[in-house]
Order: structure tokens, then C-alpha cells, then sequence
């Protein structure tokens, strides 16, 4: 069941100086409305991987492995691969996080990154079929926090989609109905490189990346998913508050824009 | 599973006529029916018809909360749980809660927290409980209507009905209100929720592909259909309260003729 | 773990009231000690579902809807079709009703709905083989609570019964071992229908149909359940209490009679 | 599964002589082997054989109850888990609890529950605790025999012991005690149990298929299996505390001779 | 995840007389350092089994019974049969035990015992292939804790390795890729039989065997698993102290020698 | 599962010259290495590369502890959580904890709790948790390495560092610090946790086979790797040290300069 989260009281004030900051269009890092913090990529850290990558965005650090095993289609898409994505808020990325089957702020965030890299196409599943409506390729993305400092769906679709980049399939051949696993490895087919964006709407200002104090003090939040070809694939809001209309149609804008530039950085960490 | 291999139900969508499969032009929503005040039990309670769609919503509280640690010192906490029955789909789903429903819970919850003047009731809790008996495509919307008259019932103080309706695109089409089969076959889907009175976005989601152009008349599209979606709550409630006035003033005449 | 339940102490003093009531033969709601409250059966309103119905005892009301699907037999009744029977305590029926797992009130429930059907052989489930030993029909009857006012036994039961007696099978043919299915319907095939009366022991008189609040005063139930050649199918005691060996008996006798008249009812409904 | 087909078993369940496939008469009870007192951990336990059937059954309490919201403020709560081992059935049973141990636990407890005094120990728990070893038919039954002593053998104050026994038809013939096969394909199966001193029913289900006049035969068929069986478990007790006694005096005299 | 467990501080007193006794070489219950207490070993007790024992050490008792089912065999080892081991901490054993999935504690004790079998190569699993690569025998091994006096794991072990020394198999014939049972029976193939010793530290004394009263006064466990040849198969310390490197050594040469005395009480009494 | 028959990789563990398969001598360590302090939120941490295996640990506390239940009146609790990612091992591990990874969390926490001077903070809990990213065998001495190094980062009171090394048995060569290959392709793994300063050893653990004198030998053999380990995990922690009050003087001489 779905519950409102708790806010300590301790933080009030702090929220109140961050909401005070926003008013005059500042922040408490000292950065402007529309700036990420330092985004680092570091992918092909886990060999035994098909593909990973490391994404910092400041201080929250995420690691994204990505498995590809032979699996069973779905039965609406026989001739198609999977694509599987998990979350994990492993206890050592937050004094909060606790243990135990997944809440929902993993699952929303899993969800999120499925839904970015699924409706922009970004794997070519088609591409995946090993034996049509027998065996496929199942793409498992398994996203591991471990340090939140804020603004997880952006670094965790970065890390995915920087791993998917980098992601190696080895080739096989099909005898008699059996796998045969080559030696020799290809680049796992992809199609598109969405990018979301991320606002926080603290007080009456929309700023980008918020950082974990941001959050605290933030009434909404909106991510944005923009594809390849400038189109929105992927727009999901939380939070206690909303959005006047009109700012949501200049989120999208600035979304647009603001994703060039990431996806820049992405594509040649992923080179 | 065995299935019989169908033609591609996508084709006929939209026919010559710029008419949708069951008859709709674009920006035509389905025919809705609520009712408020279903269940007894329950503090509020509202159902829905939303096309195929059926929805049963209730609410119970302000009432206390437990376990202890939930407790908000300053506020009412929400809880809200989206549950789709077993038989409300195509192919019986299985009754362990999914993690599509454990999404949907969430995003209705922040859908209608903006709404709830929680402020009133420190320390408690209000649950908010939702079936989807029947599933017909844009169920979270219907569920976020259906529940919001249901918080009304409840007699918990709101600053206004929320009101939702989802928008997609269809064979290159912006439509609004979409069903199942528009929803599985279409090339996007954007659910919205607004308090029309606050001017205020309190549920966005999005999928598929959309350019700038579209996404910004599909949003429009959206909120007239929220607007329309308002109206048919207010007179919903209405109905409630003139039954409820009607049948007080009904015993008060016959505590007169005695 | 089956634990004793709480009964609020706040309701000591109405429980008491009825019980004086009930040594008088007198009930809250005026009912004599053998009437049911006014029972209403819709069917058909789940267009999704084989077959469904909706059952108010009162202010009891149930939602039942019956799926079939292609599935495995047991293998101890290789050409059978399955029957299982699920029934969720929704929260929304009752103040007390809590989320998770199905605890054991739910579970008691579903099992008595599931033992009146099948061992009367209510569903024919000789006729639900597709290929046999391979593939046959499973009958899900899912049993929803929406408002609980007491003797959810009946009425999920008289739903449940409502909803097979309306559901409609799609006809189909197997070829290649691939199971087609074709447009038309026919009835889901029944044997008999079983009718449970349940009984509740207030101080030391019996009534049908406890209400809630009888419920609450109530130290025992029982639920005969009766098909259609007047014998005895199924019976549950629950409860703190127990019965004199002639209470039984006689309770036997009136589930019979009181059977025939609640059949009728459901077999109008359902023509 | 890979199963060897077996000729229908039902079929000589009955013989022509009127005698049972375990050569029992239609009246005639399973072998009994009551123990009590067969854990020392445990505040009372007790051990019961009934043909194949192999049940233990230990008892804690009156004892503090956690979590604090079980409290029942003017009686002990009763907790009862009937737990099959997984090697107790012809197929390996999964250890997770099934929904039938769900069932049967409650039974069984509202089985014992009315003979005990439970307004004596209130805020307290009393956990009943079965573990059947090997499962041959009436289990249930079984179990509530062995465990009834396991509480007087805790020394949990109690209205009188609670004996239990199954009756079901087989081949048209009403039977008692019925065993595994029995039960499988015979055509009704009904537990029951009795507190035989106050003449209360305290269990009772059926299975199956029974006119009025076989219900009435069956159940007094029933009736007369627990009053049997309840001698047996008074002579446990006895043993038990003769035993208890003979150990004490044994002691005492050991000590007289020091 | 893993929790330091609680001792009751009521059990101190007895805890430091205990400790105060070790330190002069003496036991609670008068027994040596080097002592078991009397080991009772009963087989053939669950006909319904394909093997059972019930092994007494003390008060301690635990019941184990072996199934042998067909089923699937590992990827990695597709012509060899299965074995599994799970324990059962049944609360009727001990007043702290919790009802629940199991716990760290009956985790370990499976796997203990586990290891000791596998490792020890006890079950020729390499007879137990039905159709290779496709249908092999599983052995199941559950453990029930049925009085929980102390040294749970020398006593679950020996009972599952008697309870294995007197299992038997049907014989059995494949027929068309079906697997067709027989009447007669075969014992189990056995390779080995593992003995684990079981020692406790108590201040600065090591003793065999420790019964519950030594269980909470010891710092540290230790077992020492020796097979047939007199060589250590499996080992497992526990407990929050730790031992000195002299100290495990001299173990080891005590649990061969004492491995021979019970490996001899187990083999004659599952002669 | 589809899986490409390997020709058996045990053959080439130890060739002629008696060199492993990675080209290390039998008592020759993997390359190590380690670093303290590489995660913000954690009160402490530590990251640990040896060979292939890559780990991370976590420690916060002491802080409250929750439940109530979980309170030890005189000394601190500690608890330990052992987790593979799902992609750190060949085939993908399901996220759902296995009971090896139960066991796992227990005998490392029980290698730990030896050094932890908790009855400072009587009340409170000290949490560790681990991350396996990769895996590639030891990673439990790897995983006891890098929390016991994390623990000292959070400043936590500890007697001494616990250092953790396994040997084994590969062709009949006794070797230590098996890698994966090795551990799977084996004869015995014998993995240590020892305090070397106390001479305690704190874990150990064993699979396979090994004859008294090969036990000896390996044993030995364990000591003198967690001694050498030891050594690095002092360095570690002397940097982390180094680094801090060199950022503190530099921060120390920025202040005289204002």
C-alpha cells in the first residue's frame, strides 16, 4: 500500500533556507536553476557482465550490470527479445533505505527506466529472437544504488543506458534446437539513446538534478524522456504537489534541449 | 497459453472517417457513469463506469494509524492501494499485487494528496481502497475520479475534486479517453489528473513517442477532457447530497405528520 | 498460526442485547430466527469474465467472477478439468480487514466455497479435458468481498454458484496439438447445485443468516451445505463454541428444506 | 510426475464379507497408542499413533504474548499450527505451509478452544503446537486427541478432555475411523469431535455426499468413536501421572532412606 | 540479515558457573571434556518414508526423514542425482523458537549437514540418473527438530546420515521416455559416512558434545567433519569469539579419533 | 539452460612447473586493492578489488535500533548483510536473497563481532553491509577484508583489524587464495578469518577433502596470507588517515592564509 512519506522535522529548516533560495532563483550548491552537477561515467567495471557502467551525477554514485541469457519469449511478442529491469536500494546507499522485498520507490524507479528504455525502442528487440516464438534473449538491467545524494532516475537511466552501449552478446549458433555459445562477441543491438530529464519544483521555481537536500524541499517532482529524435518517450510525476500547465510545457522544452547535451556525454563515454 | 492467432487489431483503429473502432470521434470521451455512496461500510465510497471500466473506490477515515512509526505529526497520512480483481482483465491476473499496481498505487496517491487538506487531521490516517473490478484501458484515471468523490463522501475537506482523463495517439491520431485495444495498439498514452479550480497538473504520466507539437495538443486535448470529467462529478455528488437532503426531509415529514 | 480473535469490548453490550433478544426467539433487525435477509443476485456484469455475479444478502454484498483457461491437470485426474476458488477480504468491506497475504478467515472461505462445489461435482468437470492428460480447462472463481454485513459463506457461495450457472465457455477444436478457439459459446457444463444454509448458535437458540453484529454474538456457526438430492455436501463449524449432537441433527433438517427454497431463487435468477 | 497407473484401489475397499481392505469392521477403530509427556522443552506434550498416523503435539504457555496487540484483555488467546512434516504424506509435502495446514489449525483450535479455561490466564497465550510425523487419514481428529492431553499434561485448567473421530461411506457403507485410502476414495468424510461430559460438538466438517439417514448413522457412528477414544486418553493421563507419582515416591523413598 | 542474538541475562549465573566449572575441566552434568552424552539412534520409524531415524543425544531429539523423487537434474551436473537438505526448527523444540520462514540458524544447520554429506561424497549421486541430462532422483533430506537440548548439529547429522544408510528405492524400468515404478526394493547407494564432531569453547576449554546450558555459556563452536578415510570433509565455525590456530588443530585430531566411536554406534544400529 | 560443453578446465589448474592457471605459485596472493572511505552517506567504507572480485562495504552506526525487540542491554548489536548484485557472477543471480548468502551474512558478521568493542554503545546497532559486485571466489575473506576496514572507518572501537584469506586443494597442490576456477574445480576450500595480533582465529569454514597433514599444511598456510593481507589493509587505512589530515592541513593553512 502506497503511504505519504515521512519528512523529518529536523529538516524543516533547511527546506525552509533551500525554498527561500529558490524564490531569488538560487541554490544551496551554489549552482543555476537549469544546471546537473558533475555527471561521471565510468562503464565495463564488471567483466562478468555483458555490459555496466558506473554513473556519479555529484556525490550519488549508481552501478548498472546488464546480464543477456537465453530465456522464453512473452506470448504477445514471440518473436521478440525481453528486456528486464530491477532496481535495488541496497541499504549502504542511504541511512533510510531499508531491507526487505522492493518498495515502491524502487519499483517506480525500475519502472521509469524500463518505460524510457522500452518506448523509444532503445534495444532492438527484434533483433533477439534465437529460436521465433522459442527462445530469446532476455536483456536483465539490474540497477544498484550506492550513494544517494539525489536524483536516481537520471543517474540510473544514464548507467543503464551507458551500459547497454557498451554491452557485448556473444555469437551463437542453433544446432538441433541446442545454443551453441561462440566465442567471438558482437555489440548488443540498440536503436535509440533516450535521455529524461529531471525537474524539482521547489517553491514556485523548476530547476534540473535536484540533489538530496533539494528533494527534501521540493513539493513535485517531473521527469521528462526524450529520444533520439527530439520526441517525448517517457513523462512520469511525484511527489505531494503539482504543476501549473504551462510549466509542463516548458519542462518538455527545456527537456528537449537539455537532452542533447547529456546524451552527448553519454555517447562518447560509450565510444 | 494457446491463442488464436488474431489479424493486427491496429489497422482498424481509426477508419476513413477519422472515426475511432467503437465509434468515437478523437476528442470524444466514453460514456461515464457515477454514483457516489455504494458501500456501507466503508466512510466514503464511489463507483465508476468509464466505458467497460468499472471501479469501486472507498475510504475509510480519518482514523488511527498503525504501525506508530507511520504516524506524520503534522498531517494525516495517505494510504492508497490500486488492486486489479483476478477477473477484470483479459487473462486472469494473478491475485498477488504486481508491480504495475504497486506504481499506479503511488501515482494516484500523488494525484490526490494535493487535494486532501491533511493539515486537519494530524496523526491519522486516511485509506483510500480502490478494485478495478473491470479493466478497459486508463483505470488509474477512472480510479483517481472515482476515489476523489469517494474522499468527498467521506466527508474528509478538500480543496476541490481532482479530475482525470488520459490522452494518446492512435495511427498518427491525438485522442482523447482511450479504451483497451487504443491503449495496447497505439503509439502513445499520456494520463493526467487536475484540480481545474487550482489550475494544477497533479498527475502526468507518459508513454510512447510524442513530438513537441503533440505532446502540446495532446496535453490540452487532456485537460478539456479533465474539465468535462469535473462536471460529471459535481453533479454526481449533487445527486448524492439532494437523495441524502431528500430522504432527511422525507422523514422529517413523517416525524411531522405524527 | 490460527489465533483466537479480538472482540472489542465496546461491542460486549449490543452482543449482550442479542443475546437476551435471542433467548426471547427475537432478532435485531426483526427477522424471525429462519428468514434470511432479503437476498438479490445480478449476473453478467463482468463482460470480461466467463461468467459473474453479484450477491446482497442484505447489506452483505460479494462479487464473484469465473475465468476459464487453458491449463495442466492434476496428475492424479489427468482427464479433469481444474476448479480453485480464491476469495480476497478486500479492505474496503470491512474496517478490520487487513492487506497481505490471505490470512486464514479468507482461506476457511474459500475452501468451503471450493468443498460445496466440488463435492456435489457441481462444475462437470469430466467435460473440461481438452488433451487429455495434457491440457484441460481451469475454472478460476475468484471471490471478491465488497461490503461485509455477516454470512459471507452464503453469499459467496450463491455467487459463485450464480456466476458458473451464467458462465459461457468459447467453443474451440485442437490442431497440431495447438488448442484454436472459435467464436461461439456454450454454458460452462453443471451437475448440481449446491446450496449451504449457515447457521449461527446465539446463547442457545439457532438462526439463519447471522448478520454482523450477530456475528459478533454469535459462539458458534455451522453451514450445511445441501445439492440437489437433499443430501449433504459439505459442513463447517467456526467459532468458540459448540453444538449439542441434537442442534446438529435438527440444523441438518433445516438446510434441507430451507435449501430448495434459496435454489429456486438462484435458478430464477440465473435462467 | 512419472506414476505407475495402479488398478482403481476403491475398488476392494469393502469385501464381500462386509470387512475392511485393513481388515477392520465397519465399527471398528484404528489402533491407538496415546503417550504423554514425551518432550521435556515443552510445558506439555503428547504422542499419538492411530494406525499409520504418527502426531506430536507440545503445548507453551500460559506464557507472554508478543506482538502486544494479540492481548486479549479478559481470557488467554489460544495460537494453534498444524504442521505436517514434509516427509509424512506418500509424496513429499513442500514445507511452506499450505492452505489446507491453514484450515486445519484453525479447526483444531476452535476444536480445543471451548474446553479450555481460558479466563483463568488472562493477557497470556496458550501455543499448541502439532507436528504430524506421518499422515495416514484423520489427521485432524488425531491431532486434536493428542493435543487436548498435551494441555492437561501443561496443566492448563480445562472444562474436560476433547476427543475426536472421522466416519465417512465407502462403497455405500458407513465406516469409522477412516485411513488414507479410505478417505481418498471413499464418498464422504466426517470429522468430528466431542467434549463427551457436556455433550458439545466442537468440530465438525464434511466432505462428500450423505442422505439425512446416512448423515444421522454417520453421525452417531462418530459420536460413539470419540467416547471410545476419550477412555483411551483418560488412561494416558492416568499412566502418566501414576508414573509421575511412582518416580516421586521412588524419590521420596530414596530420600527416606538417606 | 544477520542479528548478534540475545542472551538472557537471567542465564548469566548459570553461564559463569558453568565458565567456572570448565576452568577445572568439569561439566554441569558431570560428564569429561571429551564426553557425548548417550546417543540413541531408532530407524525405520516414518513407513511412508523411504528412510527415517530419530537420533537422541541427551534430551536432544531430532527426526529426519529421506524422499526420493524423481526430478530434474543440475545443468552442471545433468547425469547426477540431487540432493537437498532442509531444517525445520519446529517451535514445539524450544520456547524461542519462531514460527516463519526459516532463520539464519536452520539455514545454517542445512547447510552444515548439507556439506558434510556432499562433500563426503556420502550418496553416490552418480547411480541416482533416471533418463541422463533429463530425469534423475532427488534426495530429499528434512530435518525436524523435535527437543532441542544442545549440539543440534552432530545429532541432525547422524540422524540424516542413518535415515540415508537405511533408505530404500524402488527399482524401476524406463519405458518409452516413462518412468515405470517396480515393487521391489534396493537400498540407497551410499559412498561414505561422514561424522561431524561438535566442540565447544567454554572460557578456555574445548568440550564435546555441549548440551543447551553450554550452548549459551560457550564463546565459540566449532565442527570438524571427518569421512570413512580419516580425512576432515567439512568444517563450520560459529559464535562470537574465535579460536586459537592450536586450538583447531588439536580439534581436528580429537574429531578423527572420536569420529571412529560414532560412526561405529551409527553403523551398527543401521546394520 | 543452453549451454556450450567446455572440455573439463580442472586439467590445467597446476601445470608442470607447478604454476596455476592465472600464473601464480601456490602460496602467491591475488593482487589486491583497497581503499577506505569511498562512499559519502555510510558512516564508514571500504572497497576491495582482489583479482576479479570487487566488493563494497557499508557501515552506519552505532545508531538506534528498530525493532525494540533487537535491543541488547550491555553491548552494541550488530548486524551484517552479505549481498550478490545480480550481475556479479556468470549466469545472472536471481535478486531475492539465497540461502548462501543467509549463511554468508551470519559467519561474517561472526568473524567481525570478535574485534568490535561493542559494549561502548550498550543500546544501539552497528550495521554493515556488503556489496558483492563481483565475484570470482573468496569473496567472503574478501567481503570480511573490506568491512572490517570500513568498521574502522566509521571509527568504531576495534581490538584489531580481521584479515581473511582462504587456501585449498587443487590437483592435490595445496594453494592459497582460490579463485573461482579453482574454488569450483577443486578438492577443498578452507576459507580463515584471523586477528593476528590476538592469534584468533574467527572464522573458518571447510569443503572437500584434506587429510590431517594437508589440513595443517593449508591452515598454516591461511595464517600467513591473512597476515600478508593484513599488512595491506594497515597501508589502506594509513592512506585514508594520510589523505584526510593532509586535506585538514592544507584546509588548516587555507585559514592561516585568510
Amino acid at each position: 500500500m502506497s503511504t505519504t512519506p515521512h519528512s523529518s522535522e529536523i529538516l524543516t529548516l533547511e527546506c525552509d533556507h533551500i525554498i527561500d533560495l529558490a524564490s531569488k532563483g538560487k541554490r544551496i550548491d551554489g549552482r543555476a536553476p537549469m544546471d546537473y552537477r558533475k555527471i561521471k561515467i565510468q562503464t565495463g567495471i564488471i567483466e562478468k557482465a555483458n555490459g555496466s557502467a558506473q554513473v556519479d551525477i555529484g556525490q550519488t554514485k549508481v552501478i548498472v550490470g546488464v546480464k543477456i541469457e537465453a530465456g522464453t519469449p512473452f506470448p504477445d511478442t514471440p518473436n521478440e527479445g525481453v528486456q528486464t529491469v530491477n532496481a535495488e536500494f541496497t541499504p549502504l546507499a542511504h541511512p533510510t533505505f531499508e531491507l526487505g522485498p522492493p518498495q515502491e520507490n524502487s519499483i517506480e524507479l525500475s519502472r521509469i527506466v524500463d518505460r524510457n528504455l522500452r518506448e523509444s525502442k532503445a534495444i532492438d528487440l527484434t533483433k533477439l529472437s534465437i529460436i521465433p516464438g522459442k527462445k530469446v534473449f532476455v536483456v536483465f538491467i539490474d540497477l544498484n544504488m550506492l550513494d544517494h545524494y539525489g536524483n536516481l532516475i537520471d543517474a540510473s537511466t544514464y548507467a543503464a543506458l551507458s551500459a547497454l552501449l557498451t554491452s557485448k552478446l556473444n555469437k551463437y549458433e542453433v544446432k538441433n534446437d541446442e545454443l551453441v555459445i561462440k566465442d567471438d562477441q558482437q555489440p548488443l543491438p540498440m536503436n535509440d539513446y533516450p535521455i529524461p530529464i529531471t525537474f524539482a519544483k521547489i517553491g514556485k521555481t523548476l530547476m534540473l538534478d535536484p540533489n538530496i537536500q533539494e528533494e527534501n524541499a521540493m513539493s513535485t517532482r517531473l521527469t521528462v524522456g526524450i529520444d533520439n529524435e527530439d520526441c517525448v518517450c517517457a513523462m512520469q510525476k511525484g511527489g505531494l504537489g503539482g504543476f501549473e500547465p504551462s510549466e509542463i510545457e516548458s519542462a518538455v522544452e527545456t527537456a528537449i534541449q537539455k537532452s542533447k547535451e547529456i546524451r552527448k556525454l553519454i555517447m562518447e563515454a560509450t565510444r | 497459453m494457446y491463442k488464436l492467432v488474431k489479424p493486427d487489431p491496429s489497422k482498424n483503429l481509426i477508419n476513413d472517417k477519422g472515426l475511432r473502432s467503437d465509434g468515437r470521434r478523437p476528442d470524444e470521451l466514453r460514456s461515464i457513469k457515477l454514483q457516489v455512496g455504494v458501500l456501507d461500510n466503508a466512510d466514503g465510497s464511489a463507483y465508476i463506469e468509464q466505458g467497460k471500466n468499472k471501479i469501486i473506490a472507498g475510504v475509510y477515515g480519518p482514523r488511527e494509524i498503525h504501525p506508530k512509526h507511520l504516524i506524520i505529526s503534522d498531517r494525516a497520512a495517505i494510504r492508497c492501494r490500486y488492486r486489479m480483481a483476478p477477473f477484470s482483465t483479459d487473462e486472469r491476473k494473478h491475485p498477488a499485487p504486481s508491480r504495475r499496481e504497486v506504481e499506479i498505487s503511488k501515482v494516484i496517491r500523488e494525484a490526490l494528496e494535493p487535494s486532501v487538506l491533511s493539515e486537519y487531521y494530524p496523526r491519522t490516517v486516511i485509506d483510500i481502497f480502490i478494485e478495478a473490478l473491470q479493466c478497459d484501458g486508463g483505470t488509474r484515471c477512472a480510479s483517481i475520479v472515482a476515489a476523489s468523490l469517494a474522499l468527498a463522501d467521506a466527508g474528509i475537506p478538500l480543496k476541490e475534486l481532482v479530475s482525470s482523463c488520459s490522452v494518446g495517439k492512435v495511427k498518427g491520431h491525438v485522442i482523447v479517453d482511450l479504451y483497451d485495444l487504443e491503449d495496447k495498439y497505439g503509439e502513445a498514452d499520456l494520463p493526467i489528473a487536475l484540480m481545474p479550480n487550482h489550475n494544477l497538473v497533479t498527475l502526468i504520466q507518459m508513454d510512447g513517442k510524442l513530438s513537441k507539437e503533440e505532446f502540446d495538443k495532446a496535453f490540452n486535448m487532456a485537460l478539456e477532457g479533465c474539465r468535462k470529467i469535473r462536471n460529471l462529478q459535481n453533479d454526481a455528488l449533487k445527486r448524492k447530497y439532494k437523495l441524502e437532503s431528500d430522504t432527511e426531509n422525507s422523514k422529517d415529514s413523517k416525524e411531522e405528520v405524527k
